[in-house]
């Protein structure tokens, strides 16, 4: 889809970004979108797999219904870490400061980012704010849960909860730096042609995503700091001692976190549907229709933050407000998925491992997005609230959406960030295994949820054993697939086959260029003629059937 | 690259300044605005005391954002951004408000 | 690839020409100060309650702050804000002396706000009005006046903080200033800069009707 | 609609408002199923059906070529738009079903702290962690924590409510059935959180009754009567005289009315507004009034302040003299 003079890049370039220079300092001083990008897929990599034990211990000490593995404040401490590593140090920087960095200039047709010294900058707060973490960790951690209620976390309890605070703070400016790196590069840097219709809807999910960080990143980090205050010096704002109001502190809460949640499930949407499109070889399904989906569930996003706070002593009125605003955002959420599955029809389907990853994510989204919806409804989360019904919930979202998005964004472009292809039959496999272990994990806390088993307990009724030890069993299946991939990737950086510059036939400006690209992404600056997803058919033989002029 | 940038370019080079009188004249108003405020604060307008305090803090911050910072001058993409802000502002005070100011509303009591 | 062609190095490499570079710097700045606006958002939400909830209290407790101090401040900050205007004035028409004059005058002026907080935050500790232990208020509901002062304290401090970092970096923009760093061409940083300083202003532009003339007629 | 007995997907169903709860999650679990089936029947067909037969092959564009392809993206949008918002009228029915109390409840009340319950009957009896209710008599909670967020949760009644430290919440149900259930507190609140747990007991009419009874002796006391008790302790009644030279307002008949403060606006006084007013005394000053009372934080604890509560409940405006006269 150019029509620049970039010649049909070589097969193996022998010049790259990985190998123009060498040494630690030509990598912690890079400015280099792509190069901090991998900085950043090693330090995710180090908290989801620090996130990702204290779940299997949180499984293990849940077999038995008796708290006989830990005491109950190393539980708490356990649930509490493993919510905060996962979110703020895993999910939220995960597809955008990973994937999103290395793609979005190469999407479209830029050098670099607009800032390329901030970027730098946004991963060393990132590092700074998760060394903090790792430090509360090592003195005690925290045992507030990942929410940080007050006034729990101001006045009761004496673990680090500063330090973590200080931490999630720094990490919350990473965040925003990122998102506003986006924007202006979004804005400012496309390749001549490249209207706002001819963006990969990768690029749109970011656009929506940084949005949300910039807007919402700030009022968390306000609320972080109050806590703060009235933590360390008594100056009292939620206090209800000190004449405050606690449920202030969660509605400043939920106003980011909330949101939070599409900071997270956005950018994986934005990967489904580069892998739905390419491995399908057609456009997507009603482009614009998907496009605006993004901005809208960014936008109403902010709208229904209330719905955590249902049985909170929020007015019955605010609840009723909420819960039909959070029926509204729904909508864009569903017409994503009917316009994927709608993409597949008539398409020329090939199942490579990205696109198993895809599949796994519609399917797993679906069911997480319709759960949802029983949140939403007043009648019922008066009952789940705070059950594992909603750990269920969050899951299908964020590990069977936006995890099973990233590992199907890693799939797809590794070849172009490494330059090597991966063991085929192992990928696939650790798709599927991923797939069971999931659902063998997260599916029968529905059922405890509905039953009344509430989160956050170290000890549970006899009764409830069952179902825990099948979610504790799948949790085994579910480690031992997220590990494949950790194994086959490192393999893959040294033996993995060399890959061609577009090793899956797909459109898009980023496989215009060699695998892995140059340093400045283009050999010569590219110009877009077409929308995204403009397959041509080709005789039957060749790589691909992306139109490369 | 959004923007076709080689016969633009030089002109571009030049930015437009604005006239030192411009600056002289937004800072007497922002200056009269003080005096008004705090003025008008002293008079007993009931429940319009705490509107005319925000209209003339809102006008001030207008003047700033218009000239000192020369958004009049920018493009249009500069007060969306700046509106897309404000919205959010509007948004966190209108549903915060939305559940303290609609307590008891509905006959359950304290919510 | 016309960075090599426009040779000077003030144009970064990743950028094509000086009017995208200065349009990604004006709208990434912008793009900040919205995320300021939501930070202060926070605590203005939080004021907006509580003094919905208790207007007594936080009428009593506002008239203990010194409305001409603040009202001093008011008018030293909206100077501040107008020598900084000139000194982007002077990087858009290439006149360094006139840059750094007026960024000298806008740290003195700056530094004069502070200094005036300063002062009021000194009369706050002897009134034991900082909230805390020894927090102690003349008035008919005190706990709720606590909470004002939370509340003071919480944005004036953080406005305060905001000052500093501005007054610091300022401090470190007077030699370049001098050198002539900021040419008709590319002066983005100092006109970023100033960005950021009218804003500090813009938030103190509500701060004080807010804080200090709550009921004043009363 | 059937009640659905021991199943193993659904807890019992201690209440009517359980079983409404169960229809609402039966329907919208009928909408999961039938969506989540469709997309995957769909998505597995055309996996299967439009696999890639050779390297160069690309699929078809059917939204541009097909006119009707919009007009179908908008049914997918309107259709799920109608079935939200169809389950949220029925759950907000559901909602206020469970929230709303019916008049003539028995007044119980609830004071949760780290980590523990306890309950005190209408007659003055208490327990802790447990709750013995008879059978098919409405009964409303009226809720306090003494330090962090708790939540009260039955799941057999279907039904959270939050447990603050700032005010009272109300939680409400009317057992349909004998047994015990579980109590548990539903928002984490500290270390043994998992062992803030106990339970409703559900009895007849007549054997709860007679548990009421077989209390040991003195421990049954109404709580209007210690509130009396601390009323004077406190000194209370050497302001709030039901006379005419009182400097505080007369308490008498007081409950339940609409009070004009000094700024105009009127508040209803019941239990959040008698509660606030004796901690803060001076947020809601009542017209024609000093702000001259001095706090009681830190004086009284939760426990007593539900007493006294409990007391200026009982002050009737007819009887307000003899009471005064004590």
């Amino acid at each position: 889809m150019t029509s620049s003079p970039n010649p049909v890049p070589a097969e193996f370039p022998r010049t790259h970004y990985l190998n123009a220079a060498y040494g630690l300092k030509s990598w912690l001083w890079t400015r280099d979108h792509k190069r901090i990008a991998l900085l950043y897929l090693v330090s995710v990599s180090v908290f989801f797999a620090l996130g990702g034990l204290m779940a299997v211990l949180i499984r293990m000490e849940l077999a038995t219904p008796e708290g006989d593995f830990f005491q109950p404040d190393v539980y708490n401490r356990l649930f509490t870490m493993h919510g905060v590593l996962m979110i703020f140090f895993f999910l939220i920087p995960g597809i955008p400061a990973v994937l999103g960095n290395f793609l979005i200039p190469l999407m479209i047709g830029a050098k670099d980012l607009a800032f390329p010294r901030i970027n730098l900058l946004s991963w060393y707060l990132y590092t700074i704010g998760g060394a903090f973490t790792l430090w509360a960790l090592l003195h005690g951690g925290v045992d507030t849960g990942w929410t940080f209620y007050t006034p729990l976390s101001t006045n009761y309890v004496n673990t680090a909860v500063l330090t973590v605070g200080v931490g999630i703070f720094i990490a919350g400016f990473s965040s925003i730096l990122t998102g506003l790196n986006f924007i202006v590069t979004i804005h400012r840097m496309r390749a001549p042609g490249l209207t706002w219709f001819r963006l990969p809807l990768f690029v749109w999910g970011h656009y929506a995503t940084s949005i949300i960080q910039i807007l919402g990143t700030p009022v968390v980090a306000i609320a972080i700091l109050m806590v703060a205050a009235e933590r360390v010096l008594h100056i009292g704002f939620f206090d209800p001692k000190l004449g405050g109001d606690p449920v202030l502190f969660q509605h400043l809460f939920w106003f980011y976190s909330h949101p939070a949640v599409y900071i997270m499930i956005l950018p994986a949407m934005g990967v489904i549907s580069e892998l739905v499109a390419a491995f399908s070889r057609k456009p997507i399904f009603g482009y614009k229709f998907v496009a605006f989906a993004s901005i809208g569930i960014a936008v109403l996003g902010f709208l229904v933050w209330g719905h955590h706070m249902f049985v909170a002593g929020q007015s019955i009125y605010a609840g009723v407000v909420f819960s039909v605003l959070s029926m509204l955002v729904a909508v864009p959420s569903a017409v994503k998925v009917f316009n994927w599955t709608a993409t597949l029809y008539k398409g020329s389907i090939s199942w490579d491992t990205p696109m198993l990853y895809a599949l796994g994510f519609i399917g797993l989204f679906t069911i997480g997005g319709l759960t949802g919806v029983m949140l939403a409804t007043l009648g019922i989360d008066a009952h789940v609230h705070d059950t594992y019904f909603i750990i269920a919930h969050f899951h299908y979202i964020m590990v069977g959406g936006a995890i099973m998005g990233y590992l199907g964004g890693l799939h797809y472009w590794w070849p172009k960030i490494t330059g090597r292809m991966y063991p085929v039959f192992w990928s696939k496999l650790s798709a599927l295994v991923i797939f069971i272990g999931f659902n063998v994990t997260f599916f029968p806390q529905f059922i405890l949820g509905y039953l009344g088993m509430p989160r956050r307990y170290h000890s549970y009724p006899p009764e409830f054993q069952v179902l825990n030890v099948m979610s504790s069993a799948g949790a085994t299946i579910l480690g031992i697939g997220y590990l494949m991939p950790l194994v086959y990737f490192v393999w893959s950086m040294r033996y993995g086959p060399r890959a061609t510059a577009n090793p899956w036939g797909a459109t898009g400006l980023e496989w215009q260029t060699t695998s892995p690209p140059p340093v400045e992404n283009f050999a010569y600056p590219p110009v877009v003629t077409a929308p995204p997803y403009t397959y041509e058919a080709q005789p039957a033989a060749g790589k691909g059937a992306a139109r490369v002029v | 690259m959004a923007h076709p940038e080689t016969s633009a370019s030089s002109s571009a080079h030049a930015p437009h300044v604005m006239p030192l009188s411009t600056y002289f004249l937004v800072f007497a108003a922002l200056m009269v605005g003080t005096a008004a405020t705090v003025g008008a604060a002293y008079v007993d307008l009931g429940w319009a005391n705490n509107a005319v305090a925000l209209a003339i803090a809102i006008a001030k911050a207008t003047l700033v954002v218009l000239y000192f910072m020369h958004v009049k001058e920018n493009t249009r993409l500069i007060p969306a951004v700046i509106f897309s802000g404000l919205f959010m502002l509007l948004i966190l005070f209108v549903n915060l408000l939305a559940d303290y100011g609609t307590r008891g509303w509905l006959g359950v009591e304290g919510r | 690839m016309s960075s090599e062609s426009h040779g000077p190095s003030d144009l970064a490499h990743h950028f094509d020409s000086y009017e995208q570079q200065k349009e990604s710097a004006t709208l990434g700045m912008w793009t900040f100060l919205v995320t300021e606006i939501l930070f202060f958002g926070g605590l203005f939400a939080a004021y907006s309650l509580y003094r919905s909830l208790y207007p007594e209290a936080f009428r009593a407790a506002s008239h203990s702050l010194d409305i001409r101090l603040g009202a001093f401040n008011t008018a030293v900050l909206i100077g501040s804000s107008l020598t900084m205007a000139l000194a982007v004035r002077g990087g858009q028409t290439g006149k360094p002396k006139t840059t750094f004059a007026m960024l000298l005058g806008t740290l003195l002026l700056g530094s004069t706000f502070l200094a005036v907080k300063a002062v009021e935050y000194a009369d706050k500790f002897t009134h034991h009005h900082v909230p805390g232990p020894s927090f102690h208020f003349e008035g008919p509901d005190a706990p709720h006046a606590q909470l004002f002062f939370s509340l003071y304290f919480g944005m004036t401090g953080l406005h305060a903080l905001h000052m500093v970092i501005g007054a610091a970096i300022l401090a470190f923009m007077l030699r370049p200033a001098l050198r002539g760093a900021w040419t008709p061409r590319n002066h983005n940083f100092l006109e970023g800069f100033g960005l950021y300083w009218h804003f500090v202003d813009l938030v103190w532009i509500f701060l004080f009707p807010l804080l200090y003339l709550i009921g004043r007629h009363h | 609609m059937p009640n659905i007995p021991n199943s193993p997907l659904f807890p019992e169903q201690g209440s009517d408002i359980a079983r409404s709860v169960d229809h609402l999650m039966l329907f919208a679990l009928g909408g999961l199923v039938v969506f989540s089936t469709l997309i995957a029947v769909l998505v597995l067909v055309f996996m299967v059906k439009y696999r890639r037969k050779h390297e160069g092959e690309i699929g078809e564009d059917v939204y541009e070529t097909n006119p009707k392809s919009q007009i179908l993206e908008l049914v997918w949008s309107v259709i799920p738009l109608g079935l939200l918002l169809i389950l949220f009228g029925w759950g907000t029915k559901v909602f206020f079903d469970q929230n709303r109390p019916p008049t003539g409840a028995a007044q119980y009340w609830v004071t949760g702290r780290q980590w523990m319950w306890k309950i005190q009957h209408p007659n003055g009896r208490r327990e802790i962690n447990e709750l013995h209710v008879p059978l098919g008599q409405a009964v409303q909670l009226r809720m306090i924590s003494e330090d962090v967020i708790h939540d009260f949760f039955v799941p057999a009644f279907r039904i959270h409510v939050d447990v603050l430290p700032s005010r009272y919440t109300t939680y409400w149900f009317k057992a349909t059935k004998t047994g015990e259930f579980h109590l548990f507190c539903g928002q984490y609140c500290g270390t043994e959180h998992s062992k803030m747990v106990g339970k409703i007991v559900v009895m007849e009419p007549r054997a709860y009754e007679a548990w009421l009874a077989g209390e040991p002796a003195g421990g049954a006391q109404a709580a209007a009567a210690s509130g009396e008790q601390l009323f004077v302790a406190k000194a209370c009644n050497t302001c709030h005289r039901p006379d005419s030279s009182a400097r505080a307002p007369i308490l008498n008949g007081l409950f339940g009315t609409q009070v004009t403060l000094q700024d105009g606006t009127r508040v209803t006084a019941d239990e959040n507004y008698v509660r606030e007013s004796i901690l803060n005394p001076a947020a809601k000053i009542v017209q024609g009034y000093q702000p001259v009372m001095p706090t009681f934080k830190g004086q009284v604890t939760e426990e007593e302040l539900i007493q006294l509560v409990n007391y200026v409940k009982t002050l009737k405006a007819a009887d307000g003299a003899a009471e005064a006269r004590k």
